[in-house]
């Protein structure tokens, strides 16, 4: 029943390419987002994900299932954040009669790969359908890109099939190394690598992922892609697709803890370098879409700093913080990025300019696009009450987790203290942009521009929607991650709710003793 | 019945064919053709009973062998003879321009009679075990391939190829034959499976003083590698691929490395397996694999016509190969052996290469022109070919989720899992990784042009009907085979 | 009850604004009364809570496996206090508005800001954890930022507005890292829960404990403008007035002292002492005494009235980080009366400007007095709680303040003595210019009484600036009251001195400015520096050129060339020389193949046979 | 009688000839000649291995020889076939020299 989820979508393309009307497409590609919407929330209602015996097996020896189920938590908000980002994309944009079709199927290609990649159970699968936006991405920023369109598809296939094949590399490796004969993911958890493997794989790992995900300095392919590529490609992309890396990596560290701690130094610069290299980067741009381009890669460092936090403790056990504070922070994330790309479109139909010289005063005349962006740009500078906050303060809190006070700072929290500072950084350019674009005297280039018309506005309103929900509820979200949650609070269901006790014991012995008194 | 009736069957049908062309007054080109594949279809039939010869006919199952890989591969002969037939008549048009009489199909008879005899030699050297029947079933493809490459009697290119590839190919037939007499005079035999039992024994004068038997495989190895198409040996691909007629070149790309292959696999299988020889082996078929890597891939970069480019790429996915073999790996519970994954990318190769091919069939008819820049603006004038185009080229690149992915990825896989034993194979490994990023850049050239470039004119591109039903059921075929490859397990016997 | 009560006092504000933002776009008028509406509402509400017991609710907010993250609400005297502060304030400022900003045409988005805002003052107070102070923090700030940015069409607002957040942006990096270490330290993010859990840590790890401290004192130093994070308060007056009165005086830059009263509150005066208190403590008195030099070279009304602020939160801070025995009472005790009578100088200004069509020069004022007397009472009546004269609130807490200084730390009560003879001393300048002599402006000519809807808000607050004081009042009211350790006595020293500090400033004030039309030391290099506010801003232009843009320019530079050209595009350009170069050994020519071929064998063989 | 070594020696050398021919020469004619030659260098080797690897009743082994009869066969079709072909060449382009075989390069 899963598969239906990814089914979904190509069935979606199927139609577009065996139809003959090309105004259906955008409806089309609409109504599939819609029904996979629906899917999922069914799915999980009735409680169906799917074990593995049910999965069809496409290779004997080593075995590989087809599976695809909504394998835990994790699985299912990325999930969520790729149908809600894909059925805003959906509506968002446009382009000539002649390319509709194309733009149609690209993007469900894309929406379907990503939802494959993040509902297979089975490693083989889980690498493959990521793959399936490289193509797509190609065609859609070679023919409807801004700018130095040409250029910048090349660019961005080529680093992405780099980051693959690298990535490709540490799995296979760490397929052999495990010596399993099965590549479901169940399977490989029951394995063991050999620790001198671990500290190759972990590396490969960490370098493919984060080619992915626009590590630094893996990170100048990210940026002109984003600001060049057709505004539902871009969301997309940014809101999802990169996101796979890291969800990669969350889901792969189990395998390799030791490895991983093993280059948790490298991480460590690696993230500081996302953080405060590119966001000094940011800081420069001149244009909206490279600066909204940057600052997605600069976000990324923050998600890796809870990656971090995971690979010092060594286990989900030892941080209970780290994982879910990643994981809400990449959805957060992703709904923002996607939200503001699709805002920065339409600044550019309206206004025919992105260079922010050349913009400025635009609240007066489209206040409605002023406040939805205004909205985004908070929230990805990490306003309370919206997404992104919750999951920036707990990636903060996992990183100070492990840091004992008797202990000097360890290099996590030396990061984390960091990625604070990058919060300023952030904040510095996204208010500058804000207050080009919309405050100030009006620019040459916005002396008339009209407000979103209704269909315009809906695609943001609904990302800022799930913004606010999940900002103000980050339990919903964190609800869906695991049952270790639901365990502790029947337990403390016997205590009055002030003694709850936060305490950053590592020892979780002295921790439960606590909790019992 | 006995296997080799089916190398029989198919030679006879190969001179009913010759004897239908010289006697039959007005023979039509298309009855030719029919029966041609019609006959060769008819031998799937019997592949799937025949049995192997029996162990007591010892003059005969010394020369011949019959087990799963056997079988494989002369399948795969089978089909890719029928596919190229079947590409061959979409191309008679071209074909025509260019032989006896321009413009009428006299003299293009044996066109469709050679590919026959070319694959019972391919089938033959699919069960060859001896060196004698190696050479033979290798010289019978390769003399008959001297005749196809020259068939455009009328075009320089078709000529110039001819004549390379005949030149260079008899020089790799003489360092087979002389490598072959070496291997022979230090083992006293011709049969495989003897020189396995001699070459693997400790004590004797072998294991002393292994030179002698080094001089010879290399040899042997490296005009084996003129088949397959690897460094050094890969110079004549290039050219000839270009200027062969585009049936005979797609032959040459699948059938004939694929009986490279397994003829390379056999002859390697007893040098792996033994102790004294295994290190050296290892190292040349890691440095073919590498340069071969090296080489393919980014040569393949600058190209601009497109049969050259499939030229290198062909190069470059037999770099992907010798990759495999060289992380030579017997298969346990867990994993494929090499026989698989070979077998695997190969059967993987043909339904993707020969796609390329129809497509590229179907764009020269319509446009007289090789060169990339004749699929500006495909997108435009016909989406579904451009579509299948736009799969297929992303299969060769490897992309997952077609057949081209399954077949690097255990070729990586293999590579990496031995690559614990022995070290200089994490070179191959990143030579190839390297390899597959250029690959994306020079498939994707060609999808550029598909999609970017604005077309010359506004006309349709028309598909003839065999051509369509080939290429949607190729390009289906790639994505079945990238999701569900387990069919393919089943044929090779996983 | 008590429950429901609370949780509506925190959350009424927060749908009132979502009401307006969402559904209220077009229709202002119904918008504003929605907001006063909740914002009287809540005011009854803290009315009604000064009488409840001390409670805690929490609810969780997220959870990570057996990690939760809390929303909780804390009553207690404290919070108590302050929201009598917060709404009472906040009311009369809403009733100020409805007059001051009936012009405005986007009015409701004005209110729709004052409702967030006091959804976020709100819940800055009733915090009962430090991860849920942040949340609200942060969100106090943002509506600071909407606020200021009021009027964003101005080059100026807008630039204010974005200072400030990015000024409190600052102090909370530091701010957030203190949490997170006191969490480290005290093994907790609530406030009930810290008491105790420090004295066992705070002997063997006292220095990093005072680090820790010194870190959320970061917080405040951004949120109540002490240097060197000062430089956002006063540019934040380019927001409308009302604003300024609510937000930057009376509650929001209070938020500072408060949160450190808060943490000395629950987790225990030790954590204080030694060096974190004592910098607190002189960070606040050298604010005190800047600002206060500033203030006296001024001619923007509201920016006499805004240094004047930062100068008083000076003496907040400096209390609250004395750590003496009551001081930090006494610091709360000012914030409290100093919010009343700072409410009522705003609004007063407010008042003026509005009457003097905009005009907030106090060089072009003049003569208010006869055309705007109960304006006028109203504003001498604040000015003179300000300066501290006997019997009005701002006399008691300031002499609060003095007597723990100068118990404590001798030095920073010279310091705050000084800052009390300017004190009269400015504002008396600011009196006798704006409000006497005859009218040298246009607008000031023409200004007349404000309507009745403004000056009843000035009336409540005058009352309140005389009464806030007396104990009776105080102990009602103010958060966390202290009844001072001996009655008030006229032999005291501390009085006798900050009395003649009084007299110095109002005569030296009188003497200077009666009858002027220009400021007469305005020629004086010293008071230049003043005036130029100690080029505070300036400075900070230059460092962010050097350090923050001239970096980002090379960082960039660097990406792009590096990174992006160097490495890239190298990798990629060798790839495709060396495909060139293969392309080069196809030449085409068969015996060159074949001697490749021969090459080719014969390295084999001499690889396998003879280097063996 | 002459020993193993001294024939491997002349039948090496004469395998060193033809592939000298083969790089040195431009007739195309003679370059085929010179493969030939290779071949038959080939086939000396074999004949003499097989002479030389006498069994235990003291024959030679024949496999040798066998092999030997295959390659002569095997190079008489192969010089037929590529005779045509360079003869269908001279007829297309009038020349039979490698020189002038590189339009196809790169």
């Amino acid at each position: 029943m899963t598969a239906c989820l990814v089914l979904t979508p190509l069935i979606g393309v199927i139609a577009i390419l065996m139809g003959r009307d090309p105004k259906a497409t955008a409806r089309l590609t609409t109504t599939v987002m819609l029904i996979t919407g629906i899917l999922l929330a069914g799915l999980w209602a009735m409680g169906i994900r799917e074990g593995l015996s049910m999965d069809p097996i496409v290779l004997n020896k080593p075995e590989i299932r087809l599976g695809l189920g909504l394998y835990d938590g994790m699985s299912v908000i990325m999930m969520l954040l790729s149908v809600t980002v894909a059925f805003a994309a959906a509506r968002t944009g446009s382009c000539e009669k002649r390319h509709e079709a194309l733009w149609n199927i690209s993007l469900l290609l894309i929406a379907a790969g990503a939802i494959g990649a993040f509902i297979s159970t089975d490693l083989f699968f889980f690498y493959a359908f990521h793959e399936l936006a490289l193509i797509p991405t190609f065609l859609m920023i070679g023919i409807l890109g801004r700018g130095e369109r040409k250029i910048i598809a090349w660019k961005a296939t080529i680093y992405l099939a780099f980051g693959s094949i690298v990535l490709l590399a540490g799995l296979l490796w760490l397929v052999s190394s495990s010596g399993t004969s099965s590549l479901a993911f169940e399977d490989l958890l029951k394995t063991s690598i050999p620790s001198e493997d671990q500290q190759g794989i972990a590396l490969f790992l960490i370098i493919g992922f984060g080619t992915l995900v626009s590590l630094f300095p893996f990170h100048s392919w990210a940026a002109p892609t984003y600001a060049s590529a057709p505004a539902p490609i871009s969301m997309l992309h940014a809101g999802v697709l990169k996101k796979f890396g890291l969800y990669g990596l969350l889901r792969l560290h189990p395998l390799v803890p030791e490895g991983m701690s093993h280059w948790l130094n490298l991480v460590i610069v690696l993230l500081i370098g996302n953080i405060l290299w590119v966001g000094l980067v940011t800081i420069n741009q001149k244009r909206l879409d490279l600066m909204l381009g940057n600052s997605s890669v600069m976000h990324m460092g923050y998600i890796f700093l809870a990656f971090a936090a995971l690979i010092e403790a060594g286990s989900e056990a030892e941080n209970p913080v780290a994982m879910p504070a990643a994981i809400l922070l990449m959805f957060a994330h992703g709904v923002t990025i996607a939200m503001l790309l699709g805002l920065t479109d339409r600044i550019e139909k309206k206004t025919g300019t992105l260079d922010l010289r050349n913009l400025g005063g635009l609240a007066s005349l489209t206040p409605r696009l002023a406040f939805l962006f205004g909205l985004a740009a908070m929230a990805s500078i990490g306003l309370p009450g919206l997404a992104n906050f919750a999951g920036e303060v707990m990636v903060f809190i996992a990183g100070f987790k492990g840091w004992q006070a008797r202990s000097g700072m360890g290099s996590v929290q030396i990061a984390t203290i960091i990625a604070l500072w990058g919060l300023v950084i952030s904040a510095v350019y996204m208010l500058r942009a804000y207050r080009k674009t919309f405050q100030g005297p009006k620019g040459s280039h916005t002396t008339k521009a009209e407000d979103l018309s209704p269909s315009e506005r809906k695609p943001a309103i609904f990302l800022a929607f799930v913004l606010v929900i999940v900002g103000i509820f980050p339990n919903l979200l964190l609800g869906l991650l695991g049952d270790s949650g639901s365990e502790s609070s029947e337990s403390r269901e016997l205590q009055p709710p002030s003694k709850q006790v936060l305490l950053p014991d590592p020892e979780p012995k002295s921790q439960q003793a606590i909790l019992a008194n | 019945m006995p296997a080799y009736w089916l190398e029989a069957t198919v030679v006879i049908l190969g001179l009913i064919l010759l004897l239908m062309e010289a006697f039959g007054k007005s023979t039509s080109r298309e009855l030719l053709r029919r029966v041609a594949i019609g006959g060769l279809a008819f031998t799937l039939v019997p592949l799937y009973f025949a049995v192997a010869p029996s162990p007591d006919n010892a003059e005969l199952s010394r020369f011949y062998i019959y087990d799963n890989w056997a079988v494989f591969f002369k399948l795969l002969a089978i089909v890719a003879t029928i596919l190229v037939l079947l590409m061959a008549y979409d191309y008679r048009r071209v074909l025509n321009q260019f032989t006896e009489e321009p413009g009428t199909d006299h003299g293009t008879g044996e066109f469709y009679a050679l590919p026959v005899f070319a694959c019972a030699g391919m089938m033959w050297m699919a069960s060859a075990r001896d060196l004698v029947s190696i050479f033979v079933s290798l010289e019978l493809v390769t003399i008959t391939f001297y005749i196809l490459v020259g068939y455009m009697r009328r075009q320089v290119g078709s000529l110039e190829a001819g004549v390379k590839y005949l030149i260079l190919g008899a020089l790799s037939t003489g360092f087979l034959v002389y490598g072959m007499a070496w291997i022979y005079g230090v083992t006293h035999t011709t049969n495989l499976a003897e020189i396995s039992i001699a070459i693997a024994d400790p004590d004797s004068g072998i294991a002393a003083n292994p030179s002698p038997l080094f001089f010879g495989l290399s040899l042997m190895l490296l005009s084996l590698a003129f088949k397959i198409g690897a460094v050094p040996m890969h110079l004549w691909i290039p050219d000839v691929y270009q200027g062969a007629p585009t049936p005979i070149t797609a032959f040459l790309s699948v059938g004939s490395k694929a009986a490279g292959f397994i003829v390379a696999l056999r002859i390697l299988e007893p040098f792996f397996a033994s102790e004294i020889t295994r290190t050296q082996t290892t190292l040349i078929v890691l440095i073919m694999a590498g340069l071969t890597l090296l080489l393919g891939n980014l040569a393949a970069i600058a190209q601009t016509n497109f049969k050259r480019l499939l030229a290198y790429s062909s190069i470059a996915h037999a770099g992907f190969i010798l990759l495999a073999i060289a992380a030579w790996h017997p298969g346990d519970a867990g994993s494929l052996s090499t026989h698989q994954v070979v077998s695997l990318y190969l059967a993987t190769y043909l339904v993707i290469t020969l796609g390329a091919f129809f497509v590229l069939v179907v764009v020269r008819n319509s446009e007289s022109s090789d060169e990339i820049s004749a699929f500006d603006g495909l997108g435009q004038r016909n989406p579904s070919l451009a579509a299948c185009a736009t799969i297929l080229l992303s299969a060769l690149a490897g992309l997952p989720l077609t057949a081209g992915f399954i077949g690097k990825f255990f070729a990586f896989q293999l590579a990496i899992s031995s690559a614990s034993a022995n070290k200089a194979l994490w070179l191959g490994v990143g030579i190839g990784f390297i390899g597959v990023a250029a690959s994306f850049y020079y498939y994707l050239k060609v999808v550029r042009a598909i999609y970017w470039r604005e077309p010359a004119n506004e006309e349709e591109v028309p598909v003839p009907q065999i051509s369509r039903i080939v290429i949607l059921s190729l390009t289906a075929l790639t994505i079945l085979f990238g999701f569900w490859p387990n069919p393919i397990l089943w044929v090779i016997g996983g | 009850m008590l429950e429901l009560l609370s949780w509506t006092m925190l959350l009424l504000p927060l749908c009132s604004a979502a009401v307006i933002q969402l559904l209220l776009r077009e229709m202002a008028d119904t918008a504003i009364r929605i907001s006063v509406g909740s914002v009287a509402a809540t005011f009854v509400i803290a009315l009604l809570l000064l009488e409840s017991e001390d409670r805690t609710l929490t609810v969780q907010w997220a959870n990570a496996g057996s990690f939760h993250i809390e929303i909780g609400l804390i009553i207690d005297d404290l919070s108590r206090g302050m929201m009598i502060v917060v709404t009472g304030v906040g009311l009369l400022v809403h009733l100020f508005s409805l007059a001051y900003m009936k012009e405005d045409e986007a009015r409701g988005r004005y209110f729709a800001g004052l409702s967030i805002f006091m959804f976020s003052m709100t819940g800055i107070v009733l915090a009962s954890n430090f991860i849920m102070m942040f949340i609200f923090w942060e969100l106090v700030g943002f509506s600071s930022y909407l606020l200021i940015g009021h009027w964003f069409q101005k080059d100026s607002a807008a630039e204010a507005a974005k200072k400030a957040f990015l000024v409190n942006r600052i102090g909370d990096f530091g701010f957030m890292i203190g949490i997170l270490m006191l969490w480290g330290i005290l093994g907790t993010f609530a406030f009930r829960e810290m008491a105790g859990s420090a004295t066992v840590l705070v002997d063997s790890n006292s220095t990093l404990t005072g680090i820790a401290v010194l870190l959320v004192f970061c917080g405040a130093l951004g949120k109540s403008a002490q240097v060197p994070l000062h430089v956002w308060l006063p540019d934040a007056m380019e927001g409308p007035t009302p604003v300024s009165a609510l937000i930057h005086a009376a509650t929001m830059v209070a938020a500072g002292v408060y949160m450190l009263f808060r943490l000395q509150f629950s987790a225990g005066i030790e954590i204080f002492e030694g060096f974190a208190g004592t910098t607190i403590a002189w960070v606040g008195g050298i604010t005190s005494l800047l600002a206060a030099l500033m203030a006296t070279q001024q001619d923007d009304i509201k920016r006499v009235l805004a240094y004047s602020t930062l100068s008083q939160l000076g003496y907040m801070v400096m209390a609250v980080g004395l750590a003496g025995d009551h001081s930090g009472e006494a610091g709360m005790f000012h914030l409290y009366t100093h919010a009343w009578f700072k409410a009522l100088l705003f609004l007063g200004s407010g008042a003026v400007i509005y009457a003097c069509h905009h005009e907030q020069n106090i060089w072009k004022m003049g003569g208010l007095f006869q055309r705007m007397r109960k304006t006028t009472i109203t504003f001498a009546i604040g000015t003179a709680a300000l300066m501290a004269i006997y019997p009005l609130s701002g006399f008691w807490s300031k002499e609060q303040i003095l007597e723990a200084a100068h118990h404590d730390q001798p030095v920073l009560f010279w310091l705050a003595i000084i800052v009390a003879t300017l004190t009269p001393f400015y504002m008396t300048r600011l009196f006798i210019v704006a409000f006497l002599g005859k009218s040298r402006g246009h607008g000031a000519q023409e200004a007349k009484e404000v309507p009745p809807i403004m000056l009843y808000p000035l009336f409540a607050l005058s009352c309140m600036s005389v009464i806030a004081g007396f104990t009776p009042v105080a102990e009602k009211l103010s958060p966390a009251f202290h009844h001072p350790s001996h009655s008030f006595s006229p032999t005291n020293p501390v009085f006798l001195i900050s009395l003649a500090a009084l007299l110095i400033g109002i005569s030296s004030g009188i003497l200077l400015y009666r009858g002027r039309d220009s400021d007469p030391l305005a020629g004086n290099r010293l008071f230049k520096v003043f005036r130029n506010k100690f080029y505070f801003d300036e400075a900070y232009l230059v460092l962010v050129r050097v350090f923050q843009n001239a970096v980002a320019v090379v960082v960039h530079f660097l990406d792009d060339f590096v990174i992006g050209n160097l490495i890239v595009g190298g990798l990629v350009r060798s790839a495709s020389g060396v495909g060139n170069l293969f392309r080069k050994l196809q030449s085409g020519n068969l015996q060159g193949y074949a001697f490749l071929f021969g090459a080719g064998i014969i390295l084999i063989i001499y690889l396998t046979v003879f280097a063996r | 009688m002459a020993s193993l070594q001294e024939y491997l020696f002349i039948s090496g050398l004469l395998f060193a000839i033809g592939l000298a021919g083969v790089l040195i020469r431009r007739n195309i004619i003679v370059i085929f000649m010179c493969l030939e030659l290779m071949l038959s260098a080939a086939n000396l080797t074999l004949v003499a291995f097989s002479r030389f690897n006498t069994g235990e009743n003291g024959l030679p082994d024949y496999n040798g020889q066998v092999l030997v009869f295959f390659i002569i066969t095997v190079a008489a079709a192969e010089v037929a076939v590529g005779l045509a072909i360079i003869v269908a060449l001279y007829r297309a382009r009038q020349t039979v020299d490698v020189k002038d075989l590189t339009s196809m390069r790169g």
